[in-house]
């Protein structure tokens, strides 16, 4: 196993070697912003995501948790080429994503996004949503085209005669199919799932995690699976990374995570996991009511202030985190 | 509360430099000048004299240079027509204006239906000229009815978009007697675009005030305008011109003031 | 006799296509000090009904019922000054989103003070202190300095906080709560259920809570009303509910949410297919037809309420079966 | 018909030629404007920070100058004419389109939709006109009526001015202006333009507040 400082070392030297079986490589992933700044007014900073790394296998789907506004939206708009980092590196297939032309880039990583009613251009028919992709890459001939788009709707579950309405027509769970498809029609290896059911009703969100499924099966996708739903996470992933203001405070196979997870904010996470078993009550996982301001993140470990296990050291040490890929998983805490 | 005033002067002072500068580019690269003074039957060498007597043979950063020093001296230099302050010759007529921009944006034809209703068939009134507080209604009545139906709706509009939000059914399931929802709960919040769109108006009826005082014989700032525009005076269309965006610019200040009055969330710069 | 009592409520609205059938007749009691949950997906007419019962619908919806009696009074008899007279003092509600609820434009303490000084004769000085006793109450600290606030300054958790204490500070007897925690993190929601179960307990306020997520019905719930296309099709108490869902609605929702120990990782969710009928113009028979498993010809008529058990009623023709076949064969179902 | 003017010409015929004189500048007018004013919106909406910053500046600097006075002042210096008032009120006209662009911009630039049509790969000039555009045209329709509206009245006050269109076109201002001096004995001489002003400027809101109806929000079911 490669540790977290010899690929920094190494990407500084040279290119790494592209490693076949790694689709996704994020090595000490930063970004920063500047908020609040007005035309006369100083800027605060916002460190939304930092010293991130995480490795995905082609084919594996990790999941990605944390409260909101904890940056795992704005990781994901960080890999999709969406932002520019501020530090550190994404690899795609062992190639910087920097160095990767946006058009390469969509072919090879797609996004699906969490709200169906806005993810789609409301003036587009189906059709031509589904074949935008085609016709911004200029893929194929008009026949082409139309017939692609007819066997991806097949794919996704969509009646043919979807493809002459529009997004205003169709219900959620029938639009977030048709951004599946959209994201799809160019056979990425990557996905990332933002949150991609978290705004339909439970049970048409049970339809679209078997599609999601069903299609990482068929087509050998690679997932990045971004939620705040526990039973969907466990269902889905194969591991699993707990982020917590910006940072990754845990990461292990799913198995490992829900029997012995050892972070407590995670730990925390599994307690208020609400599952439909009736007279266990309300669990109380011992956090406090103080929420820490992102521009102004607490010394020592970030989650000090709400942690239930907190020492005096916690709030002037930073604990450290493991390196990518320790066995076992890891996490950031003095008494992991 | 004090930063964001401080903030927010300091943009309204940079909005009326740009404003003063483009008052002054806007007539000075638009034409020669000195020939536009001179009128048309003059010779060349009366269009030389008037070039070195009003200082436009210069560079024109010369030229602005010495206007906008005036300017801040409040010296808005001598009228080209009147030959006499211009200073002294708005603040004669702003008191006029002032009484007639109670109202909004012109509509000629309307004052003159006010005209031959009101003062040629009724009799009630008068049809021009400024004696007495009659001789200002009319006027009043065609400068304001234009803004008029733009704030009723708008007010009509924040009025039921306020009523439709949580916080208002929040009040109400707090069993809160309507005129209280109204008046304490919904009011203050629809009236910020109403307040913001007021400053708007307001500016536009100085500007607008030049068509009415024309219909009404008026001789108010805006006639003071005209004449000058049809005489070529430019230092007097210039001032007015800025003297409007000043003022413009003022109620607009005082506008975003008044709204982070009312709405704690505006106070950021 | 129950706290409030709900025979055939129907809201009608207006809309372009011509009447939506928002709530079709639903009957419903709470008791005093009970934790009824309405549990629905989106458009089933949970909230419709909670603004029905707070009085708060708006003016274009059209409000019938049987009955409508809270403590004892007609509340379709009396006038809006009278129902204005009992919210907020004898039923108060909280809402769904925090960001909104409150009104930017008024610092915290005058939001709570207002609905005391409403319903009470207190001075302005009773009201400040029992609007801090009850912010420490729910938690907030600091609560003196808070007062002079205003909700942007609050995280949403906090607001929804508030809110609590706001519902609470006239002392209500019935608290109807639609979705309070939806929009809130998973952490921040179990504070916040645990924080309403223990003062409902605390107090002896009946509450009604209307969410979509049978997790937290699970956990707070005495009672619960499953309610589909503007109708209950079942209510139980809450073990009932969950351990025998007579109705194949309720069986289906409870099927198809992955869970831990019954739902292999990976495997097949059971997803309910088709979508939800539109309530636009009149509905016959079984509204859930289209989309259930076990539909027959005789669907097309009106299912009357099957009573299974004590206080358990579902609303289809084979309730009974469904029932019975539902505990042990949700194993098989999934494996 | 409606009888004659002081020169002994056929009102009617002024009247109806005059209507496409005022509906020409209000075209004319509202496209220039539109163009001016939709690239500023849509560029200061779509970038925020510093570009943003700089165009509303422009915006707020466009409000503080009172149009009315301006367009006399530039259009004595210039000379009316039919082609001085277009491209005056043209240059003036432009701040609602930019107002409301920006606005529209900012709420679709985070959508989700542009996101992902940023994800495959579209170019800017894709994004700006194939996305955005078409989904914020109903609001700019209803800009542009307002503004063709606010041209013709203004090009009849600068008529009226004798600032603007120069006789002997007829121009519905000019009309005014011209019976102005008999207004006291034959009212019509100035009514029947007056009219016909307001008919023309009150069809146009109209025409502007059915395509509002028609462009409401369709999006969420």
């Amino acid at each position: 196993m490669m540790t977290e400082t010899l690929i920094q070392s190494d990407r500084e030297m040279s290119a790494p070697a592209p490693s076949p079986s790694l689709a996704l490589e994020l090595s000490a992933l930063s970004k920063r912003y500047r908020v609040g700044g007005g035309m006369l007014r100083a800027a605060r900073e916002l460190q939304a995501v930092s010293e991130v790394s995480l490795r995905l296998r082609a084919g594996e789907t990790l999941g990605l948790v944390g409260e909101s506004g904890c940056g795992k939206s704005t990781l994901a708009r960080l890999l999709l080429g969406l932002e520019a980092p501020s530090g550190g590196d994404v690899l795609i297939g062992g190639e910087p994503l920097h160095r990767i032309d946006r058009r390469a880039l969509a072919r090879r990583i797609q996004p699906i996004f969490q709200d169906p009613y806005s993810s789609l251009n409301p003036r587009r028919s189906v059709a031509s949503i589904v074949r935008l992709p085609l016709d911004v890459h200029e893929i194929g001939a008009r026949t082409e085209r139309a017939s692609k788009v007819v066997e991806m709707l097949d794919i996704v579950g969509l009646p043919r005669r979807a493809a002459r309405q529009y997004p205003g027509q169709l219900s959620g769970g029938q639009r977030q199919r048709v951004a599946i498809a959209r994201a799809l029609i160019m056979r990425p290896d990557i996905v990332v799932c933002d949150e991609p059911t978290s705004a339909l009703d439970v049970s048409v969100q049970a339809q679209i995690l078997n599609l999601l499924m069903a299609l990482r099966e068929e087509l050998g996708l690679t997932y990045l699976f971004i939620s705040h739903d526990l039973s969907v996470v466990e269902h889905l992933v194969d591991r699993v990374a707990v982020m917590y203001l910006g940072r990754i405070v845990e990461e292990r196979t799913r198995e490992q995570l829900f029997k012995g997870a050892r972070h407590p904010y995670t730990q925390a996470l599994l307690a208020s996991a609400l599952t439909p078993e009736p007279g266990l009550g309300v669990p109380d996982a011992g956090l406090g009511t103080v929420m820490p301001d992102p521009t102004r993140p607490p010394a020592g470990c970030a989650f000090h202030p709400r942690c239930p296990r907190a020492e005096a050291r916690c709030s002037q040490q930073a604990p450290a985190m493991p390196p990518v890929g320790t066995p076992g998983g890891r996490a950031a805490c003095h008494f992991a | 509360m004090g930063r964001f005033i401080f903030r927010r002067t300091l943009v309204a002072l940079g909005v009326a430099l740009t404003v003063s500068i483009i008052s002054f580019l806007l007539l000075h690269l638009s034409g020669d000048l000195a020939t536009a003074i001179a009128g048309p039957d003059a010779t060349a060498a009366e269009i030389a004299r008037i070039r070195v007597q009003f200082g436009l043979d210069q560079p024109m950063i010369v030229q602005f240079y010495h206007w906008f020093t005036d300017v801040l001296q409040l010296d808005f230099g001598q009228s080209y027509y009147y030959q006499s302050s211009v200073l002294s010759l708005i603040a004669d007529r702003l008191a006029l204006l002032v009484a007639v921009i109670g109202q909004a944006m012109p509509s000629f034809w309307f004052g003159l239906a006010l005209i031959i209703l009101f003062a040629v068939q009724l009799q009630w009134l008068p049809a021009a000229g400024h004696e007495g507080w009659q001789s200002f209604i009319l006027p009043a009545i065609a400068l304001g009815y234009y803004a008029t139906p733009a704030m009723m709706r708008l007010t009509r509009a924040g009025m039921l978009e306020v009523l439709e939000s949580d916080y208002i059914r929040t009040a109400r399931a707090k069993g809160l007697r309507t005129p209280t929802v109204i008046f304490k709960h919904a009011l203050r919040n629809a009236i910020i675009p109403v307040v913001a769109l007021a400053a708007v108006e307001l500016g536009f009826m100085l500007g607008g005030s030049v068509v009415i005082e024309s219909v009404f014989s008026l001789q108010g700032l805006g006639q003071l305008a005209w004449d000058s525009i049809s005489r070529n005076d430019f230092p007097v269309v210039q001032a007015v011109v800025l003297i409007i965006a000043l003022f413009y610019i003022a109620l607009t200040l005082l506008s975003d003031i008044l709204n982070a009055m009312l709405d704690p969330r505006l106070r950021v710069g | 006799m129950a706290l409030l009592d709900i025979r055939n409520l129907r809201v009608d609205l207006p809309v372009e296509t011509g009447t939506l059938h928002a709530v079709r007749g639903i009957d419903l009691s709470v008791e005093r000090g009970e934790m009824l949950c309405i549990v629905g997906e989106s458009g089933c007419g949970k909230s419709m009904t909670s603004l029905a019962i707070m009085g708060l619908l708006p003016r274009r919806a059209q409000v019938r019922a049987d009955s409508l009696t809270f403590d004892g009074i007609d509340l379709t008899a009396i006038s809006e000054r009278r129902r204005s007279d009992l919210r907020g003092a004898r039923m108060a509600m909280m809402f769904q989103e925090p960001m909104t609820a409150l009104n930017p434009a008024w610092t915290l303490g005058n939001q709570l003070i207002e609905a005391l000084r409403r319903h009470r004769r207190v001075s302005k000085r009773q009201a400040r202190e029992r609007a801090v006793e009850l912010l420490e109450r729910v938690g907030i600290t600091a609560a003196a300095e808070r007062l002079s606030q205003y909700p942007h300054q609050l995280s949403g958790g906090l607001r929804q906080r508030v809110m609590i204490a706001m519902a609470l500070m006239c002392g209500p007897d019935l608290i109807v709560a639609d979705e309070p925690t939806t929009a809130l993190d998973v952490t921040i929601q179990a504070q916040i259920l645990r924080l309403i179960r223990e003062l409902q307990q605390e107090m002896g306020t009946a509450v009604i809570f209307i969410t979509h997520d049978l997790g937290v019905v699970a956990r707070i719930a005495d009672r619960v009303a499953v309610m589909y296309a503007g109708e209950v099709v079942e209510s139980a108490p809450v073990e009932a509910l969950y351990a025998r869902p007579g109705h194949p609605y309720t069986r289906g929702l409870l099927e198809c949410i992955p869970a831990p120990g019954r739902t292999a990782p990976g495997s097949r969710l059971q997803a309910i297919d088709g979508v939800v009928p539109s309530l636009v113009g009149e509905l016959e028979g079984c509204a859930f037809r289209n989309r259930c498993p076990r539909a027959e010809p005789c669907c097309a008529q009106t299912p009357p309420f099957a009573s299974l058990e004590a206080a358990h009623r579902a609303r289809c023709h084979f309730a009974a079966t469904v029932a019975t076949v539902a505990t042990d064969s949700r194993e098989a179902l999934c494996s | 018909m409606l009888g004659t003017d002081k020169l002994g010409r056929d009102m009617l015929s002024r009247l109806i030629f005059g209507a496409r004189i005022s509906l020409f500048i209000g075209i004319a007018a509202a496209l220039i404007s539109a163009l001016i004013g939709i690239t500023l919106g849509i560029l200061a909406g779509y970038f925020g920070g510093r570009v943003d910053s700089v165009i509303n500046y422009l915006i707020t600097t466009r409000l503080a100058l009172p149009v009315v006075l301006v367009a006399l002042a530039m259009a004595s210096l210039v000379g009316g004419s039919l082609t001085t008032v277009v491209v005056l009120l043209g240059l003036l006209l432009w701040d609602r389109f930019a107002v409301v662009t920006r606005s529209a911009t900012q709420q679709l630039r985070d959508s989700e939709y542009v996101l992902s049509a940023r994800t495959l790969g579209c170019s800017l000039q894709w994004i700006l006109l194939r996305e955005i555009l078409p989904n914020i045209a109903g609001a700019l329709i209803v800009v542009a009526t307002l503004e063709m509206a606010h041209a013709i009245l203004l090009e009849a006050t600068l008529s009226f001015l004798g600032m603007g269109v120069q006789p002997p076109l007829p121009s519905w201002g000019l009309m005014v202006a011209e019976g102005k001096a008999y207004m006291f004995f034959k009212p019509w001489v100035i009514a029947i333009p007056g009219v016909a002003l307001f008919v023309l400027v009150l069809a146009i809101n109209l025409i502007g507040d059915g395509l509002r109806d028609i462009n409401a929000p369709d999006g969420r079911n």
